[in-house]
């Protein structure tokens, strides 16, 4: 048979909303020339919840259980990133106590984050054992915040004025115990078991690359953008909270596997950050002091000023932040979310463009952003 | 020297890979000391104090202020019931200076946030460690805290009969007390026709009604925020 | 090509069947008995030798089926086939079950525990399940090839266990093309996989085809290479020729093979065979669709591949296949570098064997080596699965990549090497045991 | 290139474009500058490319409704930038009417605000002039009305599925 005899066309590829590795209910048009992948379309709002709207019809303390269901897998920055915007509008001051629990809480939940996306990243690769090892060591910090606030993962923890439970000795026990349990034997292993695999190197390395400015123009923050190397955090950039008294590295990518900015580099900065983040917990294990954990009377009820503000928390996926608009009654005039996940997937279709990406590489691809779709679509 | 590092290339990925099966032949080995998991049904995990499951409520405890049902975000707590200190509602669940006829929570649409346990006066209203509530069912989604069972149709008809005997209450109230306004009116004028009073007392008087108006205006039946 | 050779020497396998059927009896009374149907044999011996008393019934239904009908050949065909079928069947089932138990214990966890001790009975429930299930056609899909394909799949594995042995003498038929019939009837396979993932009429079935027909086509020549170096070596393509000659023949005297020890087996013949056992491993992984080369099915990726469509029975074929061709492919590498049903032991090897041997040596020779033969390939399944539960799946290029640039090169290199080795050495192993070729 | 104070911001833009900033409240809780809508562009572009400036992330864009003012300056969007290098933000506001509220795209300039305005437009029908494929991100794509509008009424159905208020 003669080549000008075979006929080959592109094909539309349905990738979605119901497909094992998009991470939720996101859906990809990707048109493709064999496993070549030409072109991409992302499409979401399939798990759109109308955070904002919702949240013009309670109160400023009612909202807090809405921010718990925008980004489920940290729900602590999200809790915290609205109660910090909430505690600039109305001048409110958060006790020591609860700032140092604030961190606390917000790391390990970054850990338990970053666990699951390195379980899954494990997963959309076709490793399925790391992704059950990830689980039973995120099953340790969920048990922790379990016993603390009463829930695994909606916590409507950090609130304005403080936290809602006071941190037990039993529970600071507990916390020291998944440091010195997890850190830095079970990171070890971890590396070992898939960062450092040669497979798992070869399927991720060179693969999307993002370079750092265009990661900027897209809006890509947190570890996805600190995988191009681009040393940016808010913890240390901005500091809110306690985080300008506390020592911690910021890790960027290095390319040290194939290019900077690519998936390995992505999936190794959150391994690492782990590692930051067991280290933020132990400094505000050491320092933690005794006192209330929140403001008592902005704990009832929270009656900001009119006027506006915007503040941003560093986030296990990048920067949440939270704009919020005040009339002085008790119920926000308005409240805008911005969710890190919207922005960072926003570059998928750009990166399946930029090179030749294979069906395979792009779900690698959407597991390095680390999205969740709760948070996408709001 | 490309040959080379065609070599170590294999050589690199060979290792990393007998590392990593050294790790899962490890836990293989050792599979019953690094076990986490436990046999559901029959097993169970140790569910914390605050662990914040389906709601209790100590009735007698409740002074029926409605301050959970507001704070609820997804508005899923329906109280219904009378103020008072002798239980105008017969066989109705006695509260503390109240009785209660409906309070259930709806879990299709609970959130389990624990916010309505903050505000209530006197801390009767809690989450528990109940968390496996479920049901094939839509409508067996709702539970009565007063009987700590699946709020029923049965349940429904007692609510509307005291409903209905909430509304005969109050008009016999209203008609009571306009009856006494009307004798105190009479009273009043008779008084005046006959001698003459203090005008502190007077007002005195009036205040005294008009505080009693706004108590009697309180234990009005809450509609059902679903109807 | 694949599908001509197969044609033809499922024609010549056919009559080598009909050839073993129809004298089987006469030899084994003779006592000269070779090999060919001997699951048949064995019933028959058990029967006749053993003195199954008379008022078992399955006796009586044997020696009815073997004897009283008109065609002998067929009864015996049939047992041959149903004792491959059933084995090939409870090895499924175990496997799938010792499959979740080995994944379940790498990751902490349990595993099936509730139908029957330890589950152990999980995977008849599973197939119970599966049996009971609706059968789905899609509207648009091609409805005859998509209700053959299964099948084609699942006979294609099961053809391969027709030239494979079970243990000494234990072997369907031991045909003189075994090794190119084992590789030659792998194509029915990929035809198989090519039906379903077409008919389905689904792209992500129409991907993990496409994946699969590649994948399995390119494998093939690196198995295709170990097999010509190990025939090169052994002198023939018979799998019982084969393994007979690992057995080392340390007293070949009266022509039985008596076994020998570890170092007669291939693996060991010359250092070429160690590296080439690791290509076919490899290789063979990629040829039953295990990971990490599991993209034909690449859950994460393909949702489940070609055989995203199907339901029910038709699904369970597709599982039974996959891992009936696990087995064979570990049973393959048994053969042909592990030295077979011997155990490596000089004297555990030779119990039974010899002309003196009693009735009860002869059978307890039998069981062991059942046992030893089984127990290998067993190992190499559970490598299998030991690999699938620990790496990453790689991607289509690199699939292309390990398979044309490193395992052909490397394969060519140890076929030619083991070659120079044979001339040089004069068929001295590694450990300078020479093994006799009779 | 170094962080600048909100009034150092404020005055490199009036130096610029001294037309395009309307006001700037410095004293609320978060300053912030009012620019006018046909200036935004250049605004943008000026904030972006600026060295001293040096926008180079759009943070977050927000539209906020407000139908009771009257003086066709109802609808506000808001846009959060940031700069990574300098370490500075500034939140600028752009004032739109109600019943035709548009306003030129930036999405050439910061890529983020694609799917921005997009969201925008989607919750308040802000028409970004010059994006190229304006069309609703979070809800169906054959929605009717904008949800975040203050007088926004929810449909009682969404083809046959019932809008249930519980």
């Amino acid at each position: 048979m003669t080549e000008a005899k075979i006929r080959t066309e592109e094909m539309l590829l349905n990738m979605g909303p119901q497909h094992p590795s998009t991470h939720g209910v996101f859906r990809v048009v990707v048109r493709t020339d064999g496993e070549l992948i030409l072109e991409s379309e992302s499409h979401i709002g399939y798990l759109h919840r109308c955070f904002e709207k919702c949240a013009e019809g309670n109160n400023y303390l009612q909202v807090v259980p809405y921010t718990d269901r925008m980004d489920y897998l940290c729900a602590m920055m999200n809790n915290w990133g609205y109660a910090v915007a909430v505690e600039k509008l109305a001048g409110i001051e958060v006790p020591e106590r609860a700032e140092y629990i604030r961190v606390m809480v917000a790391e390990l939940n970054r850990v338990a984050s970053h666990l699951l996306a390195f379980g899954t990243y494990g997963l959309d690769i076709g490793a399925i054992t790391p992704f059950l090892y990830a689980f039973r060591d995120r099953e340790r910090i969920l048990k922790i915040f379990e016993k603390l606030c009463g829930q695994r993962l909606n916590y409507s923890y950090v609130r304005v004025g403080g936290v809602t439970f006071d941190m037990t000795e039993e529970i600071l026990a507990d916390i020291e115990a998944f440091c010195d349990y997890f850190d830095p034997k079970i990171i070890d292993e971890y590396d070992n078991l898939l960062s450092y695999n040669g497979i798992f190197i070869s399927r991720t390395a060179n693969v999307g690359v993002m370079p750092a400015d265009l990661a900027i123009s897209y809006g890509v923050t947190g570890p996805s953008l600190r995988g191009s190397g681009v040393q940016r955090d808010l913890r240390r950039d901005a500091p809110y909270g306690i985080y300008d008294r506390l020592e911690f590295d910021v890790p960027v990518g290095t390319g040290e596997m194939g290019q900077l900015g690519d998936c390995w580099d992505r999936y190794m900065v959150r391994m690492r950050e782990m590692r930051q983040s067991i280290r933020l917990v132990r400094q505000a294990l050491a320092g933690i002091p005794e006192g209330p954990f929140c403001d008592k009377k902005a704990y009832r009820a929270v009656k900001p000023k009119a006027g506006e503000t915007y503040k941003r928390v560093e986030g296990a996926r990048g920067e949440v932040g939270f704009y919020i608009v005040s009339d002085g009654t008790n119920i926000p005039y308005r409240v805008k979310a911005r969710a890190p996940s919207f922005s960072n997937i926003s570059i998928l279709d750009k990166l399946t463009s930029l090179s030749d990406v294979m069906v395979a590489d792009l779900v690698a691809i959407i597991g390095s952003l680390d999205i969740v779709l709760g948070e996408v679509d709001r | 020297m490309i040959p080379c590092a065609y070599f170590m290339n294999i050589f690199k990925v060979a290792r990393s890979i007998w590392i990593g099966m050294g790790i899962t032949l490890k836990y293989f080995l050792n599979h019953k000391k690094t076990l986490c998991t436990i046999q559901y049904p029959r097993e169970k995990d140790l569910i914390p104090a605050r662990h914040r499951g389906i709601h209790y409520l100590e009735t007698e405890k409740c002074v029926l202020c409605w301050k959970c049902s507001d704070i609820c975000p997804v508005d899923c707590i329906y109280i219904e019931g009378v103020r008072g200190v002798d239980g105008p509602l017969q066989g109705g669940y006695r509260g503390q200076k109240a009785t209660l006829s409906k309070f259930t929570v709806d879990y299709t649409v609970c959130i389990f946030c624990g916010l309505c346990e903050e505000p209530c006066p006197p801390k009767c209203i809690w989450l528990g460690p109940e968390f496996d509530y479920h049901s094939t069912d839509r409508t067996m989604m709702e539970k009565n805290l007063l009987s700590d069972e699946v709020y029923t149709e049965s349940d429904e008809v007692f609510v509307e009969w005291a409903r209905g005997e909430n509304e005969r209450l109050q008009e016999e109230k209203k008609k009571q007390k306009e009856a006494e306004k009307a004798a105190k009116a009479a009273e009043k004028a008779a008084a005046v026709a006959v001698a003459e009073e203090t005008p502190a007392e007077a007002a005195e008087e009036t205040t005294e009604e008009a505080s009693a108006e706004a108590a009697e205006e309180n234990p009005e039946v809450e509609g059902d925020a679903a109807e | 090509m694949n599908l001509f050779a197969f044609t033809t020497i499922f024609a010549q396998a056919g009559k080598g069947l009909g050839e073993f059927a129809g004298d089987y009896s006469s030899k084994w009374d003779a006592g000269t008995y070779d090999g060919g149907l001997v699951f048949a044999g064995i019933i028959k011996w058990l029967v006749t030798t053993w003195g199954v008393p008379e008022w078992v019934p399955l006796s009586s239904i044997l020696n009815g089926v073997l004897e009283a009908s008109v065609f002998p050949e067929i009864g015996a065909l049939l047992i041959t086939i149903g004792l491959v079928f059933g084995f090939v069947n409870i090895f499924a089932i175990g496997a799938v079950w010792s499959e979740r138990k080995v994944s379940a214990h790498m990751q902490c966890r349990l595993g099936p525990m509730e139908v029957g001790p330890h589950g152990i009975l999980q995977t008849v429930a599973d197939g119970l399940k599966l049996l009971a299930k609706e059968d789905i056609i899609p509207r648009l899909a091609d409805k005859p090839l998509f209700a053959l394909a299964p099948a084609i799949v699942f006979a294609g594995v099961l053809m391969r266990f027709v030239p494979l042995p079970f243990g000494d003498q234990l072997i369907a038929s031991d045909l003189d093309l075994g090794l190119f019939f084992i590789a030659a009837v792998g194509a029915v396979e990929v035809l198989g996989v090519i039906m379903a993932g077409w008919s389905s009429n689904n792209k992500w079935s129409l991907f993990g085809t496409i994946r699969t027909a590649t994948q399995m086509v390119s494998y093939e020549i690196p198995i295709g290479l170990a097999f010509i170096t190990v025939i090169i070596c052994s002198g023939s393509f018979s799998l019982m020729e084969i393994v007979n000659q690992q057995g080392g023949s340390l007293n070949a005297s009266d022509g039985y093979v008596y076994g020998g020890w570890i170092w007669h087996w291939n693996l060991f013949r010359n250092p070429f065979m160690l590296v080439l056992s690791i290509t076919y491993f490899i290789a063979s992984l990629a040829e039953c669709k295990r990971s990490p080369f599991d993209l034909p099915e690449a859950e994460s990726e393909l949702v489940s591949g070609f055989h995203t469509e199907y339901t029910g029975m038709r699904f369970a074929l597709f599982f039974l296949a996959e891992y009936a061709a696990m087995y064979l492919v570990a049973a393959v590498a048994v053969v042909i570098f592990l030295g077979g049903w011997w155990s490596g032991i000089y004297p555990l090897d030779a119990l039974g064997l010899g002309p003196e041997a009693t009735t009860l040596a002869k059978t307890l020779g039998l069981l062991i080596k059942i046992g030893v033969f089984l127990s290998k390939a067993f190992a190499l399944v559970f490598v299998q699965m030991w690999v699938r539960w620990t790496l990453p799946r790689i991607r289509l290029d690199q699939m292309m990549y390990v398979c044309w640039k490193v395992l052909l090169p490397i394969s060519l290199v140890c076929l030619i090497g083991s070659c120079l080795w044979e001339l040089a050495s004069g068929g001295a192993s590694v450990f300078g045991f020479g093994i006799v070729v009779e | 290139m170094a962080r600048l104070e909100v009034g150092q911001i404020i005055a490199v833009l009036k130096e610029k474009l001294p037309d395009a900033v309307v006001e700037e409240v410095l004293d609320g809780v978060d300053p912030f500058v009012v620019v006018k809508a046909e200036a935004w562009a250049a605004v943008a572009g000026l904030c972006r490319d600026d060295s001293r400036l040096g926008f180079d992330l759009l943070s977050c864009i927000t539209g906020v409704d407000y139908p009771e003012r009257e003086d066709g300056a109802e609808i506000e969007v808001i846009y959060n930038l940031d700069s990574i290098a300098n370490h500075h933000e500034l939140t600028v506001k752009v004032k739109l009417p109600r019943d035709d509220p548009r306003i030129a795209s930036v999405e050439e300039i910061w890529r983020t605000a694609d799917w921005h305005e997009r969201e925008t437009y989607d919750l308040l029908g802000v028409v970004f002039e010059g994006h190229h494929n304006l069309v609703r991100i979070l809800c169906a794509e054959d929605w009717v009305g904008h949800p975040l509008r203050k007088d926004y009424e929810p449909p009682d159905s969404f083809h046959g599925i019932k809008n249930v208020i519980y």
